[in-house]
């Protein structure tokens, strides 16, 4: 149904959305969005709205799965199936499965796996409304939900993604700019220890190019990073003074 | 944070419920606080979020085109699909559809269909050949018991909230025109279900007192009060005269909820 | 195939099969109808031609499944290809997993199942030919084939649905009156304890209709539960005689 | 009730067979009573339930049109499906068709297949675009050994059974006459299983005996007596002059059942 | 595409690569083909491009699986999607299990099960390329390789097949000879012990004719028992030299 | 021949990274020998069989007509599957794709797609209605490391070996004539895949050296030395400077692998 339109960035340097090339999407994060999960946290960046669930640390079952010296973590990125222009169906994609495992492996450099040997943590991601870059915004929320569950964790990781459109670069692709642009970069950051802990790329970038992505990405993280912990303050305080 | 409550617990709701009490303070026959919220997903053709006490539900609508079944050439195709989605509870998994989700699904796809609420001889577009496909998706994101009623709840919010893209047909071919017409409504059933705790009947049992109940019954009553569809669940039974007092039951609850709603 | 009839009551009141509205369909109960099952029983409903059979008590495979305090059930509802018009596909279908599923919530209250802990009961269904009220034949069937294995039970199983069918509330319709028809009211009753172990609908009653609908079939099930009785006394009727 | 015997009684069985016996009286190549129903599932387009001492099989038919494979625009579709159903015995398990239901499947079907028994081309509507496909559903009911022979012969006296209804081509379009004309059917293949216990041939192998044998063979024999499919099973071997052996036997054990059956 | 040839024997009494009816075709076997497998073969048989692998004996997971007083083996015969005319869908078909479990039975009286109680051996048999005859040529190479990984053996399984192709019975057919003949049986032999641990037939022949055909496919067995053993004399020579 | 390694090598591993050593005698920056060899699969489209040290790739290419995707009506159709088949490994199991395959499926899959390395607008046969439909197969036939490589190149290899029949549309009908067309390609990508161990970056890690490493990261590059594709792996990270770093060497090996290919 979607036509492609023929600009993607107008005469004054602004996107389809009115945003400039290194601008954020509106972003709203809730820490504890949900009351049976361990940690939880739900995000909406753009027309994004993602929930992100943790539950553990917990006994392993079949206990083959365990492992000695750390923790186990298991992660389930899953998109509902309104969550996009066409129905998908509810059964797991090939592109949801590598999601799955490009975000586990993206979260489990920042959590102390030592801490709770023989133990699973289950981070369960849903995509309620996909808007492009759901990817980043779910690591986003999934790291929140870690830290609200109590996880002893290095940092948290934040994750943006900036790319090509029309030859300029910029932050924060949405889904059209995503299917139109010429390149995407999503990247995962532990902003303390300035690890990237997720890095895919999509489309065509000289080394140049490459590089100043990779600079705007970065930025956009460190942005997101804020926006993070005062969702966790904020759920922090709101509970001291229903305690008090 | 165990999905299983103690004996001692389990002891103290049932002793409860047989002096007419409840452990969260609510009568017999009260329902938690309700709150519809429609169109929360805005790519999808209509939705609506329930939240039943701390049961959160959403249902997604979508519609397709594709060819009507061969022994209803002129209506239009329903399909309901629950997904017990593992963040929502610790003893949710992943994986396909179990048999919860399934008896869900058909509760609910029960309710809707058998009411005649949607009409779905407006969805067709050529008999026989094409109609269009509405895909009903509910989508539990918290349980805290009472699944039923809130997944019912949200999948009828999410059909009157649903708008279908206008349409001529050209020389045989379907042209998309401007504007949306809202989904053809008849009827807006309203499920209520009950649990027997302790030979007592109750209201929308939240997840403790799920895990106590003999048996559970649903009632979908539509808006003549008139009863379209029932299902028991449960390891446990009912009497005749339970079930007959559940009946009266549900038809004074679904009509307060009607009122409510104003549906 | 299948074209609907104008009328599925006629003139004198009769149906088109020829019943009164309050009658059965011809059934025919046999205990022990297989020979390497626990338990087993056959049951003709009209068209209908249903097996059930029982294994069981038995270990639970995988352990994690056994209760400490009583006896699990399972139970499979399952249609031969060659049962219906159109043929089914053997892999079970959502209709069947329901079936399954709240077919063995009506048996599971007649047994005593704190009797034999850690223990499993495999409950198999398999309909042959299929008219309308498999359902109901269907627990009627394996509540037999429970007391053909022995299993300690408070009171048999029956079932049986009524409905409406062009204004009149009838007696265990078959499939055209299911299809065509108004209503269904499928019940499963314990005769001695008055108790409804199953209760489902489909369709559009008032709530004098639903009542009179669910006295009509509690009628009907204990006129089955006569033959449930005799089938049971035949095959040990039978069996003395062998012995003898 | 174990599927599985004491290895005394294993023992018994093998020691038996080599004088020549068997422990349920029967000569070594004494087939175990049989009886074959034609027409029990009215539903479908032909069945037959067949006996054979205590092993109980039903199979179906059912027929669909559709369209032929690439390479063979000619002819109808033959679909053989076995299902080894929980309730026949207690090593069978729910799921989808495991090595052993796929194997008898794909036996039963070249025994069909190969012999050439039904005529496919007849079975054409329109070239390449459609034809009949016959569904063949083996449903074992009660597993007491030997559900190859059991399978073949239900499946064999099914399609006899088969009715099809009359049609006529109006226009390029199919319209259904009054009527019904039998399957074209060219042979009556009957498959004899041989086991080898204790380096000798048994014929109808028994449960308890499968359970002691080396190895199985099955042979398909058509009207004329030649061979039309052969199937070595288990983990033994046998001689090429037992194969010899049995093709002479299997050749005498069909066409008496041939004389018996009115084939 | 393929289209049936008039004459699969030509005038002068030969087939359609030139071969004469008893003749075999090129055959190239190579033991040891892949280095991490515990034992492994290569196989070309004309067009026929087979590996087979062995891993084992090792323990049974999950236990309950494992047999007290034997070895268990497992086999699983696979079609690379390139290796058909049509491309083949990477998930086993039905025609790929019977042949995983025949040809598991072929391999099992070889091996001296009991020597290795609680243990499993899996055979892995990929079928690269295919030109009929393809379990023949597996169950030759995956003797090998079991040999190869050092199983205790009674005698190697050899495999070939014989069939009738335009009234004439002929020797180890191709592809099309399979398709457009009358009859094939393939089979499988332990040559010292005379042994037959495989026999199938598609087609129709008289006694007399089967009788032939499995004379032949002997004939044919026991040529390629000689290129087995050649093939294991290689591999133990070179690795003799590596070794001095 | 375990498939894990000791942690005594593992430490020692490591340890010689750290001084710019490898257990295998090989520098930082060192690929194991490289051997391609094209139309090992006469019945494939094309084929190639990669040797990358002891790591063993077979890619196929079939090639098969059907519809586009209805937003790319006149684009061929590119399918990658990738199978770790089970006599590659010990760790490898059979059964449906795992994470593993479906991401080193993935990963080949963006590498060839978004180089655009086909021009899939000539793989149109009729607009939006008739496409040819490439499916490329990664087959690892022997597992020791650094299958990503292995597979991409295997993958290009077999592209670029690929025939396909000519064909002229006539009245409608697609009409297959005489002699063959390579595929139209347009670009040959080369990923080059760095392990970090120790927090140094080395290429082309073999089997136990990625059993040590922190993270992986691989980088396609295309014939103008630009990337197209980019995926981290692994429980680790890398620093920016880290990645920048591997940019830089993955434009010189790609480089040179080209020269050597001579793509």
């Amino acid at each position: 149904m979607s036509r492609k339109p023929e600009k993607l960035i107008d005469k004054k340097g602004l996107r389809l959305d009115g945003r400039k090339p290194d601008e954020l999407r509106p972003i709203k994060i809730e820490a504890g969005a949900l009351s049976n999960a361990d940690g939880s946290a739900y995000i909406e960046q753009g027309k994004n709205k993602i929930l992100a669930a943790v539950y553990g640390p917990k006994e392993v079952h079949p206990k083959h799965l365990a492992l000695q010296d750390r923790m186990v973590i298991r992660c389930r990125y899953h998109m509902a199936p309104f969550s996009v222009q066409e129905r998908k169906s509810p059964a797991p994609s090939r592109r949801e499965i590598e999601l799955s495992k490009v975000i586990r492996e993206s979260l489990e450099p920042s959590i102390f796996l030592e801490y709770y040997p023989r133990t699973i943590i289950d981070v369960f991601i849903e995509v309620l409304q996909a808007d492009g870059g759901t990817r980043c915004a779910s690591i986003t929320a999934a790291s929140i939900a870690l830290a609200d569950a109590g996880i002893p964790m290095r940092d948290l990781v934040v994750a943006c993604a900036a790319g090509k459109v029309d030859d300029t670069i910029v932050l924060d692709l949405m889904d059209t700019e995503d299917k139109m642009g010429t390149a995407d970069v999503p990247l995962a950051l532990m902003p303390n220890l300035k690890a990237l802990t997720l890095l895919q790329m999509d489309g065509i970038l000289t080394s140049k190019e490459f590089e100043s992505a990779v600079n705007l990405a970065l930025e956009g993280c460190k942005k997101i990073y804020t926006l993070q912990k005062e969702a966790l303050r904020t759920k922090y305080v709101n509970m001291k003074e229903v305690e008090e | 944070m165990s999905s299983v409550i103690t004996r001692v617990k389990q002891k103290q709701i049932a002793q409860l419920v047989a002096k007419g009490k409840r452990l969260d303070g609510r009568g017999l026959m009260d329902y938690r606080e309700i709150k519809v919220e429609q169109g929360v997903i805005e790519r999808a053709e209509g939705s609506a979020r329930v939240l039943l006490g701390r049961t959160e539900v959403v249902a997604g609508i979508k519609i397709e085109t594709g060819e009507p079944f061969s022994d209803t050439p002129n209506a239009g195709v329903l399909t309901v699909n629950a997904e017990l989605v593992p963040l929502a509870s610790p003893v949710f998994e992943p994986g396909p559809p179990d048999e919860n989700s399934i008896e869900l699904a058909r509760i609910v796809d029960r309710g809707i269909r058998e009411s005649k609420a949607i009409d779905v001889e407006k969805l067709c577009i050529e008999p026989g050949k094409k109609v269009f496909i509405i895909f009903i998706d509910v989508y539990v994101l918290n349980h805290d018991g009472n699944l039923i009623d809130a997944s019912a709840l949200a999948a009828m919010a999410a059909l009157l909230n649903t708008k279908m893209f206008n349409y001529e047909i050209e020389e045989g071919e379907m042209k998309i025109k401007s504007g949306y017409t809202p989904l053809p409504i008849k009827r807006r059933p309203i499920t209520v279900t009950f649990a027997k705790i302790n030979d007592v009947l109750v209201v929308d049992p939240w997840l403790e007192e799920e895990q106590v109940m003999d048996a559970r019954l649903s009632l979908a009553i539509d808006d003549e009060g008139d009863i379209c569809a029932a299902q028991k669940g449960g390891g446990g039974y009912f009497t005749p005269e339970q079930v007959l007092e559940a009946v009266k039951i549900a038809k004074e609850k679904a009509g307060e909820r009607r009122k409510n709603l104003d549906w």
